[in-house]
C-alpha cells in the first residue's frame, strides 16, 4: 500500500503526514509541479498554508499540476484524504461539497478536539466504530465548514457527514457541527482536525488518528483482494 | 570617485545617529568626508544595534565555552551538541521598537528574523518561543500592542510551519510606552551541514536570493533601535514599517537548506537589520576579504531606488551567500525550483574594501575593517541610583485580605493567569516533535530522532531584576534551569536578550553591568554557557526606562523523551513535598505588587550552589521515574505553585505548612504562602520515592494529593486553616484572568 | 485597463468580521453604524476586460459563499 | 446612508497577497494581468457620514500600512 502526499510551496504538515502514513504502509512526497502520482494508491493533500493561503485558503493550490492529476485520480475512484488546508483545497476543487470560511472566533485556534464518528463504514473510518469518540488536535483559522441547506440535506441522505465535533468542541462554528465529509462516491474525504498529529501517544496526546490511515489501508488492500 | 549627490554634512551624520566625534573618525578612516552611500553604511554599522558599542566590553565577561558548545557567540546563532550527530542551534532576538510602532508587523518580522538566523547556519527551525512585555492590561495601548504582537507571531510562525512551543508574558507599567517583543528560535542540523558566514575565496560570487528589495525599513530597525521613542515620533516613522511574508520565508528556508544539502554554498548569511550593508560587510570582515557589490544587479520591487536605499533597505526574507563560479548555475536552478528570486550581485575580492558600484560605476568605497570592527567602544559609567527609579502601582489587594482572597487574586492577575488564550493562537505541534505542549510542564519538550529529547524554557521577571539587577538576573537564569529540571533535562547552553534603557545614563549602566555580572556567575554555576544573544538598549519612554529585562533562554537535553514529567498532580494518594533551598520572601513578589508596595532595594541572597544541587536532584528523580509531577516555585510562591499543580492535574490537595523561618514577621503567613525565591520545587510521588530523595536534598513533606479542593493549613502554634478553595474556583480564577483581554 | 473587483460574503452566511466591526464601533464612540459587512477588494490591470468574470469565478471569489461585482475604472483611476 | 470603504496596502508596502494572485493568474490561462493588489472592503450603514474617516483611522484601516478611500452610496445602493 503506497500513499502519495502532495507538497506545495507553503505546505507545513506534509512530512508529518508521510510519517503518519508510514505506520500503515509506504509513503512519499509528490511535488506540486509533478503530474505523475508515481503509483500512489491513495493521496493525501496535507495541511499548511499552500501558496501562503493568500486570497483564500486553498484557492490557488487547487490549480497546481499535481492537483490536476489528483482530480483525475479521484474521478477514477482513487482514495483522496484532505487534511486542514488539504480539505480546503478539495472543496475549492469541487471534489467535496461545501466551503470553508473563517472561524467564528476570527482567530487561528489550536486545540485538542473530540470528534464523534457518525459512520464507521466508510473507506476512511472502517477501523472505527460508529459512535466512537476520537481525540485529535485541530489548528486553523479558516475551518468553519459551510454548505447550504439543500446540499446538507442531500449529504445527510447519502451519508456524507462522517465525523462531527463532540458537544463543546466546535470552536470554528461549522454548520451542524460537521467536522469531516466525504463525496457521494465515498472515495474523497476531508477534515479540519489533524489525524497525522495523533498517531503516537507520546506527542499526539492520543493515537486516535491512526484509525483514519488504517481504514484507508483496509480500503485499498480490500480492493486488491 | 564621481559625486552624484552633494556631499552629506556633519548634520546629516548627527541625524543618522552618529556623534560628532564618530563622524570625524569616519572622515579619518576614509581620508575624506564620506559620501551619501558611505555615510548611510557607517551610520548603520556604527549604531548600537550593529556595533554593540556600549555592551561589547561587558559581553566579553560571559562564559561561552563548554563541552557541548559547537558554535559560540559571533555567528548568526549559537549551537550545542545534542548527541546522535545532531546539533541544536538557538538564539533569542528582540524586535521591540518596530513592535511599538506597528505591533503586528513588528512581531511578525521579529519571528521571521530569528528564524533566518537559525537557517543561516544550516539548521532547520524546529521551535519558536516568545517573550513579551506590555503595560498593565487595563490600558488600551497595552491591549492593542498585546493583540497585535500575538497575532503577528501567530501569523508568521503558524504559516511557516514552525511550532511556537512556549514563551512568557508580563504586564508592568514601565513597559507601557516601550513594549518588549523578544522571539527565540531553535533549529536542528547535522554537524556537517553547519555553515559559517565568513566570505572567502577571492573570485567567488556573492548571490542575493529571496524577496526583491523595496524601500521597507529604510533607516528602520537600526536607527530606531538606537533612539528613544518620543511621544509623537511614531508618525514620522510610518513609512519604515517592514512587512513580513511567511510564505516567501518558507520557500527561502527550504531553498537554503537544499542549497546546503547539495554543498553549493561557501558561506551563508541572512539579511536583517541594516540589510545588505551589514550582511555583506560582516561576511567580508569575518573572512578578512573585500567585497564588490553592484546595486544595479539587485532585483528591486520599486523603481528609482538610490544606491544608498538599496544598501540599507530592510526588506525581509532575503539571504546572501558566497558561491564558487562553477556552481552558480546550479544555485539558480534550486532557487527556480522553490520559486525564489536569485541574482549574482557581486564578487569576493582580496582588496579588504567594501566597494559599492552602480552599473560598474563606483559609488562607495570603504575599508571593511573600519566599517565593521573600528567603531569606537564606550566604557559604561555605572552608578547605583540614589533614589527609586520606579513608582509603585495601585493596590488591588488589601494588606488584610484573607489568604483565600489573595490566592484567587494572584491566580487571576495578568502576570500569573493561564496563558491559554495566548498559546492557543499558536500551532505548537507541527513537525510532530512536541512531547510537552504549553502549560503541560514547566519547559517545552521536543523529541529527537534517537529517542532523547530537548527541553527549552525562556524566562525573566523584570520586576525582580529592577529590585536587584545582580540577584534578579541570577534568579532568571535559575528559573530557566529549574524549568528544565522539572521535565528531567540538564542545561546545555544559554542565550539571552538584554533589554535595557539608555546605557549612557549611569543608573542604567549600573543595571546593565550588575545584570551581566549575575548572568555570567549563574551560567558558570550551572555549566550552561552563553552561546549567543542580543542586546536591545534605549528602551525608554517619556515616563522613564523599562524594567531591566535580561531575557534568558535555555536549552537542555534528556536521554529519554518518555521520562519527562508534567507539572500537574497525577495520582490521588501521592505525597507532596517541597524540595530545595527555598527561602520565601515577599520582597518584589507578585503579592507585594498587587498590594501596591514599592520595590525593595535589593533581594535576599541566593545560594547558587545549593540551588544547582537541588536542580540536579529533581532532574535525576524525574529521569528515574520517581516523581508523578514536578513544578518550580516562581511568581506567587508556594500556594500558587500548589494551585497550579491542582488545576493542571484536575486533583485537589491537602497541605500543612510550617509558618516559616521568620518568626514574628508581621506577614509570616503571607510569606509562607506567597513568598518568592529561587531553588524551590513542588513535587509529588509515592511516599517511599520522596523518602529516597531526602537523602540528597532538603525536603519538607507538605501533604497529600486528592479530593476536589486545595486546603492549606499554616501551623502557627495553635493551628488554623489558612485557606480552602475548590478546584472549580481555582480553575475559574486561573482561566479567566487573561481571557478578558483577548475578547 | 484598471479594474476593481468587490467580493462580499453571500447574504445569509454569517459574516463574523462584519459582526466584530459592528460590535467594536460603539465602544470607540461611533454610534449608529449597522449592517456592516467585510469583504475583499482586488484591483488589477487587465488587457481584456472579458476575462474578469471568468477570473472571479475561477479564482478571485468562491461563488458558493461569495458574491462579486466587477467595476471598470478609467485608465487613470 | 450606505457607505463603502476600500482599504488597500499603501504604495511601496509589500503586498504578498497581490503578488500571489498575480503569479497564479497566468497558470490559469489568464494572461495580461498586472499590478494586482488585494485589499479589504467594508460596507456599512451610517447615520453620520462625518464619522467615516475617524472610523477608518481608528478601526477599519491600519494607517501605518494601509490607505483607505470612503465612498458614499445611494441609499438604495
Ligand atoms: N507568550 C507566550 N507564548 C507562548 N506560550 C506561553 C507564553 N507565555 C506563557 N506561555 C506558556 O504558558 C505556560 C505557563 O507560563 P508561565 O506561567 O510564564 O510559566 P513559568 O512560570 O514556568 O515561566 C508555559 O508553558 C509557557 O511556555
Ligand atoms: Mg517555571
Amino acid at each position: 500500500m503506497k500513499f502519495g502526499v502532495l507538497q506545495f510551496p507553503g505546505s507545513c504538515d506534509e512530512v508529518d503526514a508521510v510519517e503518519a502514513a508510514r505506520n500503515v504502509g509506504d509513503a512519499e512526497l509528490i511535488w506540486h509541479r509533478d503530474r505523475d502520482l508515481r503509483g500512489a494508491e491513495a493521496i493525501i493533500v496535507p495541511g499548511g498554508f499552500s501558496y501562503g493561503d493568500y486570497l483564500r485558503a486553498g484557492a490557488i493550490a487547487r490549480f497546481s499540476p499535481a492537483m490536476e492529476s489528483v482530480i483525475a485520480f479521484a474521478r477514477d475512484g482513487g482514495l483522496v484524504l484532505g487534511i486542514c488546508n488539504g480539505f480546503q483545497v478539495l472543496c475549492e476543487a469541487h471534489l467535496l461539497p461545501g466551503a470553508l470560511l473563517p472561524n467564528v472566533n476570527l482567530r487561528f485556534t489550536s486545540r485538542q478536539v473530540e470528534l464523534d464518528v457518525v459512520r464507521g463504514d466508510t473507506a476512511f473510518t472502517r477501523a472505527c466504530a460508529a459512535g466512537q469518540r476520537l481525540s485529535i488536535p485541530a489548528k486553523h483559522s479558516w475551518g468553519r465548514y459551510y454548505a447550504d441547506e439543500a446540499t446538507r440535506r442531500a449529504m445527510d441522505e447519502s451519508g456524507q457527514v462522517v465525523l462531527r465535533y463532540a458537544p463543546g468542541h466546535n470552536f470554528n462554528g461549522s454548520v451542524d457541527d460537521i467536522a469531516a465529509v466525504r463525496n457521494d462516491a465515498g472515495n474523497v474525504f476531508g477534515l479540519m482536525p489533524h489525524p497525522e498529529h495523533a498517531v503516537d501517544e507520546l506527542i499526539g496526546g492520543s493515537a486516535d488518528g491512526l484509525s483514519i490511515f488504517e481504514s484507508m489501508r483496509l480500503a485499498v488492500e480490500g480492493t486488491h483482494a | 570617485m564621481p559625486e552624484t549627490a552633494t556631499l552629506p554634512t556633519v548634520d546629516d551624520a548627527l541625524a543618522l545617529g552618529l556623534t560628532r566625534d564618530e563622524y570625524e573618525l569616519v572622515c579619518d578612516k576614509q581620508g575624506r568626508p564620506p559620501n551619501q552611500v558611505e555615510l548611510a553604511m557607517y551610520s548603520l554599522l556604527w549604531s548600537e544595534h550593529c556595533a554593540y558599542k556600549h555592551s561589547r566590553k561587558l559581553l566579553r565577561t560571559l562564559p561561552t565555552d563548554g563541552p557541548h558548545v559547537v558554535m559560540g557567540p559571533g555567528e548568526n546563532a549559537g549551537a550545542v551538541d545534542v548527541g546522535g550527530g545532531l546539533v541544536c542551534a538557538f538564539k533569542v532576538e528582540s524586535h521591540n521598537h518596530p513592535s511599538a510602532v506597528e505591533p503586528f508587523q513588528g512581531a511578525a518580522t521579529g519571528v521571521g528574523g530569528i528564524l533566518r538566523d537559525i537557517f543561516a547556519i544550516g539548521a532547520r527551525p524546529i521551535a519558536v518561543l516568545d517573550s513579551l512585555r506590555f503595560g498593565e492590561p487595563s490600558g488600551a495601548r497595552a491591549r492593542y500592542l498585546l493583540d497585535g504582537a500575538v497575532s503577528g507571531i501567530a501569523h508568521y510562525g503558524n504559516s511557516i510551519g514552525v511550532p511556537t512551543v512556549g514563551g512568557e508574558v508580563y504586564f508592568e507599567a514601565p513597559y507601557e510606552q516601550n513594549c518588549l517583543v523578544n522571539a527565540m528560535a531553535l533549529g536542528l542540523a547535522t554537524r556537517e551541514r553547519l555553515v559559517r558566514s565568513a566570505a572567502t575565496g577571492p573570485g567567488n560570487l556573492i548571490v542575493l536570493f529571496g524577496a526583491s528589495t523595496g524601500r521597507d525599513g529604510i533607516g528602520g530597525a537600526s536607527v530606531l533601535a538606537s533612539a528613544e521613542l518620543g511621544g509623537d515620533g511614531e508618525q514620522d516613522r510610518r513609512p519604515t514599517v517592514q512587512v513580513g511574508d511567511p510564505f516567501e520565508e518558507k520557500k527561502l528556508l527550504e531553498c537554503s537548506l537544499e542549497l546546503l544539502d547539495r554543498r553549493l554554498l561557501v558561506s551563508l548569511q541572512d539579511l536583517g537589520a541594516a540589510g545588505l550593508t551589514s550582511s555583506a560587510s560582516e561576511m567580508a570582515s569575518k573572512g578578512e576579504v573585500g567585497i564588490d557589490l553592484d546595486v544595479a544587479r539587485v532585483p528591486l520591487r520599486e523603481p528609482g531606488m538610490e544606491p544608498f536605499e538599496i544598501m540599507v533597505s530592510e526588506s525581509q526574507e532575503r539571504m546572501l551567500c558566497v558561491v564558487e563560479p562553477q556552481n552558480v548555475e546550479e544555485v539558480m536552478g534550486v532557487c527556480e525550483k522553490w520559486e525564489v528570486g536569485g541574482a549574482a550581485i557581486g564578487t569576493v575580492t582580496d582588496s579588504g574594501r567594501m566597494r559599492v558600484l552602480r552599473d560598474g560605476e563606483l559609488v562607495g568605497d570603504m575599508p571593511v575593517r573600519a566599517l565593521v570592527d573600528e567603531c569606537p567602544l564606550y566604557d559604561l559609567r555605572p552608578e547605583k541610583p540614589a533614589e527609586a527609579l520606579y513608582r509603585p502601582g495601585l493596590a488591588t489587594v488589601a494588606p488584610d485580605a484573607s489568604a483565600g482572597e489573595a490566592l484567587l487574586a494572584l491566580l487571576s492577575c495578568a502576570n500569573l493567569a493561564s496563558r491559554r488564550p495566548l498559546f492557543e493562537r499558536y500551532d505548537s505541534i507541527v513537525q510532530s516533535r512536541t512531547v510537552r505542549r504549553p502549560q503541560e510542564a514547566d519547559a517545552a519538550v521536543l523529541a529527537l530522532p534517537d529517542g532523547s529529547a530537548l527541553a527549552v524554557s525562556i524566562d525573566c521577571n523584570g520586576r525582580r531584576v529592577a529590585a536587584d539587577p545582580y540577584r534578579g538576573t541570577i534568579a532568571a537564569v535559575l528559573e530557566c534551569a529549574a524549568n528544565l529540571a522539572c521535565v528531567g533535562a540538564e542545561p546545555l547552553g544559554t542565550t539571552n536578550n538584554l533589554n535595557f534603557g539608555n546605557p549612557e545614563k549611569p543608573h542604567i549602566a549600573w543595571q546593565l553591568s550588575e545584570s551581566v555580572r549575575g548572568l555570567g556567575e549563574a551560567c558558570r554555576a550551572l555549566d550552561a554557557p552563553i552561546v549567543g544573544g542580543n542586546v536591545s538598549l534605549y528602551n525608554e519612554g517619556a515616563t522613564g526606562p523599562i524594567y531591566p529585562t535580561p531575557v534568558i533562554g535555555m536549552v537542555g537535553r534528556m536521554p529519554d523523551a518518555r521520562d519527562c514529567a508534567q507539572l500537574g498532580f497525577a495520582r490521588a494518594g501521592d505525597e507532596i513535598a517541597l524540595v530545595g533551598p527555598f527561602t520565601p520572601s515577599l520582597a518584589a513578589s507578585e503579592l507585594s505588587k498587587l498590594r501596591g508596595e514599592p520595590l525593595p532595594d535589593g533581594l535576599p541572597e541566593i545560594d547558587l550552589a545549593a540551588a544547582a544541587a537541588a536542580h540536579a536532584v529533581v532532574r535525576d528523580a524525574v529521569r528515574d521515574g520517581e516523581l508523578s509531577s514536578a513544578h518550580d516555585i516562581a511568581e506567587g510562591g508556594l500556594a500558587v505553585a500548589l494551585a497550579e499543580c491542582c488545576v493542571a492535574g484536575g486533583l485537589g490537595a491537602t497541605v500543612e505548612l510550617a509558618q516559616g523561618d521568620a518568626p514574628g514577621e508581621a506577614d509570616a503567613v503571607a510569606t509562607a504562602l506567597f513568598g518568592e525565591g529561587s531553588g524551590g520545587f513542588v513535587v509529588s510521588g509515592a511516599p517511599e520515592a520522596l523518602s529516597g530523595l531526602s537523602a540528597f536534598v532538603s525536603l519538607r513533606r507538605l501533604g497529600t494529593v486528592g479530593g476536589e479542593r486545595l486546603a492549606i493549613e499554616v501551623v502557627d502554634g495553635a493551628r488554623r486553616t489558612a485557606l480552602e478553595l475548590t478546584l472549580v474556583d481555582l480553575s475559574a480564577a486561573y482561566s479567566e484572568g487573561l481571557a478578558e483581554f483577548f475578547a | 485597463m484598471r479594474a476593481r473587483v468587490l467580493i462580499r460574503p453571500k447574504a445569509g452566511i454569517l459574516d463574523p468580521q462584519g459582526v466584530a466591526v459592528e460590535r467594536a464601533l460603539p465602544a470607540l464612540g461611533f454610534a449608529g453604524a449597522s449592517n456592516v459587512h467585510v469583504g475583499r477588494l482586488v484591483e488589477l490591470d487587465v488587457d481584456d476586460a472579458a476575462q474578469l468574470r471568468p477570473m472571479c469565478e475561477k479564482l478571485l471569489a468562491n461563488p458558493l459563499v461569495e458574491d462579486y461585482e466587477v467595476q471598470l475604472l478609467d485608465d487613470g483611476g
